[in-house]
């Protein structure tokens, strides 16, 4: 089996996709010499007309992708850095989102909006930083999260194929993942599933993107003093309740570890439901990001206000022992 | 492409199939032609006031009053197939591209008959029958949208083409500017037409614009006109001649109609009553009443004829948007997603009764 | 007593800090004419310098806004519609509210964001009728939102004190309210402090904004069945967390009702603290606007998707029952 | 206003008092002027090239090296008290403005000593005290806060201006656009520098701009010019003009140096080693480099004095910046806002113990 990359998974998808319907093109910026890799090898396999490289005119290039899925096209939109997606934040969830319904089902907006980098980097610092996948999930735009390369592949395929705007998290502590995945793994994901990472019978922990990593790494250290089982939502809107409820059903208990802003958060929205309408023998908890964390460009600034295991396991074992 | 409604979903009777109010596309640039289609636009929206009066039209409407030349000349420029981005000032423009004013008009009032199913209502509606993709709320943010549009049927090997209709307010919004520059580097084929009522609601033009209108579409080498917006046939002359530029794939072109309108920003103003224009100004302009200078066009007759045609599918449309079934909030959802998808209400679907 | 309407208020903190403080401005659109009458009367009184009509170019004038703060002003900007603090969302929570930080403390940026018209307009449809207050406290820009005239006038003087960005949203929903207030209850009112409508002893109902009136007449309606205590945050962020921990203590039963969209809601960020840390006796519940609502224009579909009195009465006759 | 750092809070030793390293603000536009800064920068440039290859400065840099010229032209023409809005290649623009070396060196390495304690770093770096507000990571947002900034100075009536120095890729920025209209409109005393190396990062402007860079700005009635950005003395005398412009309260002015960027957008080219470049396009622009051309202008021995000088000044640099206590992970939340408001940790501060 060959080892795949997490990034070139995505130009996997990228590249199926675009052999096996036209339609399919994408626009963004430094993508004809691929500076984030998802396009590397396909400026001159498809030409200009389908590797699109644009100016530095988000809010323009976003809504002229809006249109473009609304003439026939199914547009995939890079963006570099994740407050690009702040910048555009409008078109996206003002319009893009709300044409089918404006419309009375009239409109299709089948655009993929790409970030192939988000999160932390290393002395990027501030404006550099940021996770705001909870912000799309308040609009209800449909998001994915993928944690690995499989992952990447499946759901950024599903992106591509869906009928209506997708926003695709490529986590940063993802990027240097690589998997061993036998050809035939490579297959679409469905939207809105989750997947049990490891099953466990005293908590459940949900870990979003890269987290799933560290949730698998503290399971393992705990594995003999508690049972944690690893849920990786994948899709973050729309949810999969369902599975949710089955693994709470089973532990009772639940951590959420989330590397987005504490306040108004995915982790909110997992513990709000849960309590609301789940079985829960002990009080939930979140690990994530401050309020408004602002990660300082020098590194000791970025990581300390980070999840780390370290506070995943104090959560884990502060749940297991209260109720 | 898709311009056809979605037939797999819907909320009782299904708002978009075939005609309320015949009314014949325009034929062409005859004078009888504009003055048809402006004196439509005219009492149309003359009707639609009365109907935001008597409660019918909730939201208001962006009355077009004044600026009927420019809508007709569009129209009469533009293929039924070809792509319209209107503003919220868009009646008239759509009516001229062929939309129903019957559907039209139910879409204004709410009803799930109009041409949106009642979702869009008058400041965002969308007609995929007649080429209108959207009429977005956020000013200038149609030109972008258009430029894509525009691209797309290009790229697809359609020699159609995109208009995106935006006010002298839209032209200070950055991603308008940055969809000039898009569809300059790109040779989109989109026409960007301003229309100059001196005013973005209270702000007048001189107070908004460094430089001139047509000054923000050459910076980026766009060929730019600045015409009289009153007067239907210079407006179709040179709708018509960037139209022959985009099908021939010589990219896009900018056009500022001077024009003005008769009746406020939006019909709050009826009792706002704010003072931000020059009764003198208003009076000038009202003097050069387009629908006038058309009537002055054709025939005694034939204008007798068509008052009373546009009378007959006003009448009509007024008829059919109010006999028109009012929305079942249990639908208030539908239409969210193009996959089908469902959302969460609002309250817990499966409160958990356990004790804490 | 006189009756001062919400706008009225709105109008009276403006021109009293103008008054008291000439680095105090205001830039927005339609303000010389007082489009939404919060600048009624001002123009002439202070002039263009002070009350600075805009072109439609809200994200260059947002950025405006923060360089004269830096340079010394105190501006205040107003947006006309919910929407355009989605166009100007990177500008306020990338740059705006992190400056400070990036600078070491060298930047102050006390610009006020100011939309004096929150939320829902009878027909006015999908892209005008959102409460996006959620979005800018999971980036902890500190957010008012003032459910009375008093809190309106005291609420928005010290958001144009404050030295940091501070956004104040004006619900539509109270925008008729008129109050009799005695001159001298026109003070400021402290950011960060809630305020208990109502007293009560079985079930704490956390109500933002207008929906305060809501929670006061099904409070009156449930009298003699359940002791309900309204609890009116009037700051988002930060939140009086304190407070409601203290009526929790009290009441161990919680509902919250919201008119922001569900998923990643101020509401979930309330139900999940309280739940982690607070006294509960039974699962809280939420009453908001369905996942990603979006207004149809026609009202019967509008009001369809707002918390109503029915649900709210239900949900706190739930919460009442379990447990 | 507010240009001194606050006494209030502070993570351990204060980063913003006093200098580090003595660098006397440049003195004039003579000749020897333009090339202690100039070598300055160069030398500045590449020793953090080598801290970034030795991991002292984690998040690369962009080099400005070959822009020499614009940074010394533009310092000179201002004054202390002027306001500088950088972008990410700002590090030679600051050190012109009279930003101090070794803390615009230590907060590249994410030091407390830093200008900004550690929090801004090589990409956004601000120092009140060189009046440079932010350089902030959204290309061409630094335009309309340059313009608010310079505004609110002339409000507060001071003779003091303000300028923003932005790339090519940032002139398609709709916010930068949008500032243009603002500033033209109100007569802003700002300045408005593009540095025109031909690249956004791999987009040549070409690709870029539709239309011309000056015409961007002519549009909006600003007065424009495309200058040689080889050269400081031009350079120099075009932002002269428009400060004595600004200074008069004529508005605002816009100047396209052309320049050329002689290493990678970003040093991390190093590894990547992208091919977007025509290698001799590369080394026709060395062939031109500034710093030689300048060289020319200045005697032996002044050079000698001028090049051990900056030798010196770049050493004492490097070494106050690796002094430099590194952060405290306990202070990273400080800060935050001017206020001292204290935001919640990541993790539940007293978690709830009661059985469910
Ligand atoms: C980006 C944006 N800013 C502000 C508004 C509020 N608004 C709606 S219409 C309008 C005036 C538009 O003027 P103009 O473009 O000249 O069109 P007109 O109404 O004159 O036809 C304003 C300010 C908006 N909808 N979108
Ligand atoms: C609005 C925005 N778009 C994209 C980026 C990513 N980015 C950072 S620098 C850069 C290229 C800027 O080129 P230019 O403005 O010419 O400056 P130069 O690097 O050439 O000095 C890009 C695309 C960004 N930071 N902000
Ligand atoms: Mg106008
Ligand atoms: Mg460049």
């Amino acid at each position: 089996m060959a080892k795949l990359s997490y990034t070139r998974a995505l130009n996997q998808a990228l590249a199926a996709e675009m052999e096996r319907d036209p339609a399919v093109f994408l626009l963004g910026e430094d993508v004809k010499h691929a500076l984030t890799n998802v396009t590397v090898g396909l400026f001159s396999r498809f030409g200009p007309e389908r590797i699109v490289e644009t100016p530095l005119s988000e809010q323009g290039v976003t809504n002229f992708a809006t249109g473009a899925a609304m003439a026939g096209l199914r547009p995939v939109v890079e963006y570099q850095i994740p407050f690009l997606l702040l910048l555009v934040f409008e078109q996206i969830v003002n319009q893009a989102n709300k044409f089918p319904m404006m419309s009375g089902g009239q409109a299709k907006v089948p655009v993929t909006y790409l970030l192939p980098a988000a999160g932390w980097r290393s002395g990027w610092g501030a404006q550099h930083s940021d996770e705001p996948y909870s912000l799309f999930a308040h609009y209800a735009v449909k998001t994915v999260v993928p944690a690995t390369p499989a992952d990447a592949f499946g759901l950024f395929v599903s992106a591509i194929r869906d009928d209506d705007p997708v926003v695709v998290f490529a986590p940063i502590g993802s990027l240097a993942i690589r998997q061993d995945v036998a050809p035939g793994e490579l297959v679409p994901v469905p939207l809105g599933t989750a997947q049990i990472r490891r099953d466990g019978h005293d908590v459940t922990v949900v870990a979003i993107g890269h987290l799933v990593y560290d949730a698998l790494a503290v399971a393992e250290q705990l594995a003999d003093q508690v049972s944690i089982e690893v849920f990786d939502p994948r899709t973050l809107y729309p949810f999969d309740w369902d599975a949710l409820a089955a693994s709470l059903a089973k532990t009772g208990r639940l951590v959420v570890v989330d590397d987005s802003n504490r306040s108004c958060g995915m982790a909110a929205e997992i513990l709000a439901t849960a309590t609301e309408e789940m079985h829960l023998t002990a009080p939930p908890r979140r690990v994530t990001r401050p309020d408004g964390a602002i990660l300082g460009s020098a590194p000791e600034y970025d990581l300390a206000l980070q999840p780390s295991r370290e506070q995943l396991t104090d959560a884990v074992l502060g749940v297991v022992k209260s109720g | 492409m898709t311009l056809t409604a979605r037939p797999d979903v819907t909320d009782g009777p299904d708002g978009t199939q075939g005609p309320a109010t015949a009314v014949p596309a325009i034929t062409g640039p005859r004078p009888a032609d504009f003055y048809r289609i402006m004196r439509l636009i005219r009492r149309f929206e003359e009707r639609a006031m009365d109907l935001v009066k008597s409660g019918e039209i909730g939201s208001g409407i962006h009355a077009c009053i004044g600026q009927e030349a420019v809508a007709a000349g569009t129209g009469a420029a533009l293929r039924p197939d070809d792509i319209l981005l209107a503003n919220h000032r868009g009646h008239g423009q759509l009516l001229a591209k062929g939309c129903d004013p019957g559907r039209l008009l139910a879409e204004m009032a709410g009803r799930t008959s109009g041409v949106a199913r009642g979702r869009g209502g008058s400041f965002h509606p969308s007609d995929f029958s007649a080429g209108v993709l959207a009429s977005t709320g956020s000013v200038g943010h149609g030109a972008p949208l258009a430029a894509g549009a525009a691209w797309a049927l290009a790229r697809q090997g359609s020699d159609r083409i995109a208009v995106s209709v935006f006010g002298d307010g839209a032209i200070n919004q950055g991603a308008l500017l940055e969809s000039f520059n898009l569809a300059a580097l790109w040779l989109v084929p989109v026409i960007f037409i301003c229309e100059n009522n001196l005013y973005a609601t209270t702000l007048p033009v001189g107070a908004n614009v460094a430089g001139s209108v047509t000054g923000r579409a050459e910076a980026f080498g766009i060929p730019a006109e600045s015409v009289d917006g009153m007067d239907p046939e210079p407006v179709y002359a040179a709708v018509a001649r960037g139209v022959a530029r985009a099908r021939a794939g010589q990219g896009p072109t900018f056009l500022e109609f001077r024009t003005y309108r008769f009746e406020g920003h939006h019909t709050f103003e009826l009792t706002t009553r704010p003072r931000y224009r020059d009764p003198e100004e208003v009076d000038s302009w009202k003097a050069r009443d387009p629908l006038a200078l058309q009537a002055g066009r054709v025939s005694q007759d034939e204008r007798a004829q068509l008052d009373a045609e546009a009378e007959a599918i006003v009448a009509a449309a007024v008829q059919f948007a109010l006999a028109g079934p009012k929305p079942d909030p249990a639908h208030a959802s539908d239409y969210l997603y193009a996959s089908g998808l469902r959302t969460r209400p609002g309250t817990a679907a499966r409160a958990a009764e356990r004790a804490v």
